[in-house]
């Protein structure tokens, strides 16, 4: 047991796997010597050898391929991509290649892999670096998509991950990388795929988000509870496959829901819950499901980034907005 | 004129378009037995195709790609390689497919829109045919650092065409390799056009070959319609990648006979004189003149051999003929190792879908 | 005026605006001598030379690179990419760049470009011919993306898409290049981008649907028709940013609504839509909104593709539960 | 020892690091003025460079990439070029920046997080600051096809580091540019590091430079820290190019003397004693030594013009730290020309957010 951070629960996850599997290898730009630039991977090259921890040339596009030829043999390659704002070159393969593979060949080639990108704003990083883009993969068929928002889930996800059959995006919030320790038992258990955590129940309104925005929406939980109102918070952990049973379960109980994204609310995962709920659950949605997103816009510069990203008064008065209906 | 023109990469031609020999052989290719073996599997690759474009004419089978005068180059490689050596193919290599134990029916389910047309009986860990210009490649090189993280006596082949070149995906993997010093071969299939544009227009440089330089990779040019030379350089640098001497770049030279595919009129960018022109260089012909001067075999063994590769491929058409359409849900079911909870209503309506149309 | 099928209205707006604007290029894989795979360039070289319409060596990340380099000089580059299924490597260069130049300097340097590709499946394709992406590009702050069905409105709207100084992805239903004539008069007259087109007025029903499904929604309101049901029919158009104003004026009028797309469900456009009436027309929505679209698998080579792609069928049993809802 | 050493890339340096010229000056190097000038804008740029990282330290800037040791590149360049050609620089190109006349209130604002900081005032054509490695190549390409089609005699200049040599859009844009004989050079600032892997392993090539030969482009290696070396080169390259001669790529050699940035550690892959073994060869005391031993400069001069660089850089640090945030609403207000209706509401919500905050 050791007090963890999540960058650090992501290094020991990392660690306990490379360990316990001679087939899992990691590769990326800068994850040996230099330990990643946010150092998910202090302390791996040294431990398991060059040949496992891999830096690689500066190509994101040959790193992705790379990792769809590995997981063809059967080789777990878990993928560093350095700011996802330098993903982008990677979704011909992950699109054309890594979801399709066991597809296209009726199982014949699989392709377990994963790829792990910082993500979001919050840091002041330069421009590039901020971005929030997991709807385009949550769009790709074969595929999961997984955010942690907590050291433990961090830990236990990326284990369950890396040992998925299939292409995992594993997207970490950089923001709150550093934010929260908890007591963290490096037994090497996984937490379940394709689920949703439900972080605090309650009975007045569903707060649905993920990422680095779980914390301002449990913060938003603790202020509505300050007014006696029981706000249940789910944390979605996996946005694809979506848990919408979890989802539609509490809704139907509170009978409203905010949903909190740090992306652009356009065709951002928000509106596939959004949607979902109008579909499933329009007898007991009792108000309109609200969104609070960042905007349909560039991610501005450092200077302007706050305004961009959700607030805890933004997710307040659209819960209070959602309370209110009548 | 290039600016690089003393390069210097090698060339190699074994047997010119008369059939003549102008290098001695090696062992293998000394060997009748051998040759009249690259014969036969240009022969059946090329029975193979034309029956290929006919089905597609007579609407029994999708969009088609030809390797029509590119027999060689596959003939060779798959003499070459090793069954547990890996391949990544583009869209045209039947004929290293084939030599590899890739059924014909198999290859035909694929155009004929069927995914278990990828699910080869043999050479189960080839990458199945690539049709996204060049992705292969970096695949290639993951496929060969797994190789050499494993210590394994094996090595990694793959084939792109001369458009390929121009993509970003190639010269990563190439540098890729030199880094790691991986045992890959990356061989052009230069049949000198891609799609419409010709050589000239893909690229400025003399050769494909010398694309290498960027990477610090050894390359060569050969004759891709010469299924000796082909042989005997691909063997030469598959053994070398197998014994630790890393990556190797091999230009073959060829010349598309076909339309680009049955879906493409070549006519509306390049004259039929200049193809006509072209199949004095034909493959097949060569070894043809080369076998019969030489006594190897005689016509009749030849014709036999004809014969033999049409009941071949008849046979296979009938069993590609009676495969019958996968259920709809196929569609589903190798989505995922287990089919996440979140589609399996999707995977119902497909199937009531599949239902109400029998 | 003449019969003009959508793929030569196409031809005809890019023959258009070169003739009416030397700024204008054309570049892409075999649009000269060849016309492009689809024929959509046919003839434009040799009218307008080598230099302006730009047979490019194989490479789709320089197509796109370069007409963010052209554009920055006033160039509008109407770029083609082959097949959807290859535009994936643009993506970098549309987020990255294309997007955000006018963004990022503060108008200094703009991004006047169209990047056109032939999507959607129906055509018994080969693998990777058949893709159905679109929401990729509509979650992309700074673009527009439009798509006609049509010949008219692939005409007007990719004259308007050219003309108009901000990056604009204009997607061509290729099963439909060839199904319908129209009288187009080449008068070089442009139609409105960022409004949506009622196709059918109707009472009870609205349908929405884009790209080569119109036409399918169109047969499914005619059916209706035939059982005394007045279904409007909307053909979006422009996917981004999104009319929602005459999508929901049409909704409060008929209270029911069906989105029909060929692309996968999850994350689709249509969930920004659905997402959207959920939020502004709760008050006014008879029946849950119903999703008819592809499945969340990858596209299924040519033998099982219309088992994928949405059915008058599908979109009448849609429409009919939503009208049976009570 | 590579496949390729018989290459022979051209590898030039005029004035070693002992401050000694060992070839003949053209007459813009031979004249005093210029190389005071070099100097003056080496000076400012290390003198800004400096400040940064102190206000960065300080919390008054964001992350920042310095420009320690690499300065001559870019002084070089900007007097190579004319006004009217086109820069696409990476984010360490301040020396050539400035040398354009973008303002160091600019640069701060950049990197403080303000998009204003790319609204250049002058260079306008210019591209901003490309941070997505490599990406900026096609771009170049695509500006060199505009200055050709429009037969403009104008010359676009692309510089990355030894990194970006590895990423498949250089390949891209070099071979097009070869296809194409555009007006467009290419420069690597090969400073040996990409962030904390060394330039052996990003290339097994002997130079960058050869890289070219993958398009068939001319290609030198410089003495990136000697800046009438890289004058004379880019001076050369640039004006064939203007005169219809094609593309060319130089590879400058330097080495980064600072952290990748502010947020990097060099310590962690790097010895601190490898580091300063390369103070010898920065490029600012060589031609501090030269200016002196010939007289060119006193020590008088010298220090006035250190004065005159400080003084400067506080003017405009002043500028900077006085540049009132923008409104909220200003990432809604370039997004396009007009803002679409359909955002209408997004930009009044954030204006709401602001005025909260205010
Ligand atoms: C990334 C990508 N872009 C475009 C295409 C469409 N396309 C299919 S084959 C082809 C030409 C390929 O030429 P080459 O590499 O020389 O191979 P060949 O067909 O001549 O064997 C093109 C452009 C594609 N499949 N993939
Ligand atoms: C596509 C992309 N991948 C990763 C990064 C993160 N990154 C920023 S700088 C850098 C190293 C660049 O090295 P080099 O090209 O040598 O330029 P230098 O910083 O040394 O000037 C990396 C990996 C990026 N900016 N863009
Ligand atoms: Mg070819
Ligand atoms: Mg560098």
């Amino acid at each position: 047991m050791s007090e963890t951070n999540l960058v650090e629960a992501v290094n020991k996850a990392l660690a306990w796997e490379l360990d316990h599997d001679k087939d899992v290898v990691l590769l990326g730009e800068d994850i040996g010597l230099n330990g990643g630039v946010f150092r998910a991977t202090d302390g791996l090259q040294s431990k398991f050898g060059e040949q496992r921890v891999i830096d690689t040339p500066l190509a994101e596009t040959l790193i992705v391929g790379m990792a769809v030829g590995l997981a063809s043999q059967g080789i777990r390659a878990v993928v560093e991509i350095q700011f996802m704002g330098f993903i982008y070159s990677t979704i011909d393969n992950m699109i054309s290649h890594a979801t399709r593979m066991r597809n296209r060949t009726r199982g014949r080639l699989t392709c377990p892999m994963v790829l792990r990108a910082p993500y979001g704003g919050g840091i002041h990083a330069p421009e590039h670096h901020s971005e929030s883009t997991e709807a385009i993969f949550a769009h790709m068929p074969g595929i999961r998509v997984v955010i942690p928002s907590s050291p433990l889930r961090a830990y236990g996800l990326l284990l369950a991950s890396i040992r998925d059959p299939d292409p995992v995006v594993f997207l970490e919030p950089k923001r709150i990388y550093r934010l929260q320790k908890e007591s963290i038992e490096e037994a090497g258990v996984a937490l379940p795929l394709d689920v949703c955590f439900t972080l605090r129940e309650g009975d007045d309104i569903t707060l649905v988000s993920w990422g680095a925005m779980v914390h301002e929406t449990l913060q938003a939980a603790e202020k509505l509870a300050e007014q006696n109102i029981s706000a249940e918070v789910i944390d979605v952990a996996t946005i694809k496959p979506l848990d919408m049973k979890t989802i539609l379960a509490s809704v139907e109980k509170t009978g409203r829901c905010v949903i909190v994204h740090e992306a652009a609310r356009t065709c951002g995962v928000g509106s596939e819950i959004a949607a979902q709920l109008a579909e499933f659950g329009l007898t007991f949605l009792l108000a309109p499901v609200q969104r609070v997103s960042g905007y349909d816009t560039i991610m501005p510069l450092y200077r302007l980034e706050n305004y961009y990203m959700p607030s805890v008064e933004q997710i307040l008065s659209a819960a209070n907005a959602a309370l209110e209906y009548a | 004129m290039g600016v690089y023109d003393n390069l210097n990469i090698p060339y190699s031609q074994y047997l010119d378009h008369h059939g003549q020999l102008h290098e001695t052989c090696s062992d293998y290719t000394s060997d009748a037995k051998n040759l009249i073996n690259f014969y036969k599997i240009m022969l059946r690759t090329r029975v193979f195709d034309q029956k290929a474009i006919n089905l597609q004419r007579t609407g029994k089978l999708g969009t088609y790609a030809s390797s029509l005068g590119q027999e060689a180059i596959g003939v060779a490689l798959g003499a070459a390689m090793h069954a547990n050596d890996v391949l990544a193919p583009t869209y045209r290599d039947y004929a290293v497919q084939l030599s590899r134990g890739i059924k014909m029916s198999d290859l035909l389910l694929y155009w004929g829109g069927d995914e278990r047309g990828m699910d080869y009986e043999f050479s189960r860990e080839d990458l199945p045919i690539c049709v996204p210009i060049a992705t292969h490649t970096c695949h290639a090189v993951g496929i060969a650092y797994a190789m050499k993280l494993r210590k394994q006596p094996r090595v990694m082949v793959c084939i792109i065409g001369d458009g390929a070149t121009s993509k970003g995906d190639f010269y990563e993997a190439l540098n890729a390799a030199g880094v790691w010093q991986l045992p890959v071969i990356f061989i052009i299939n230069n049949n000198q056009w891609a799609i419409s544009l010709p050589r000239d227009k893909q690229s400025a440089t003399k050769t494909l070959a010398q694309k290498a330089v960027a990477a610090e990779i050894y390359a060569e040019q050969v004759d891709g319609n010469d299924v000796i030379a082909c042989y005997e350089r691909m063997h030469e640098f598959i053994e070398r990648a197998r014994t630790g001497g890393g990556p190797c770049l091999l230009e073959a030279i060829s010349y598309r006979l076909s339309d680009h595919t049955t879906a493409d009129d070549a006519q509306r960018y390049r004259s039929p004189a200049d193809v006509e022109a072209q199949w004095q260089f034909d493959p097949i012909s060569r070894l043809k003149t080369y076998l019969l001067e030489n006594q190897f075999i005689d016509a009749e063994a030849l014709d036999a051999l004809q014969k033999q590769a049409e009941q071949e491929v008849e046979e296979q058409v009938k069993i590609y003929l009676n495969t019958a359409t996968q259920p709809p849900e196929a569609m589903f079911d190798y989505l995922y190792e287990t089919l996440p909870e979140a589609l399996q209503s999707q995977r119902d309506e497909v199937m009531r879908k599949g239902k109400k149309h029998e």
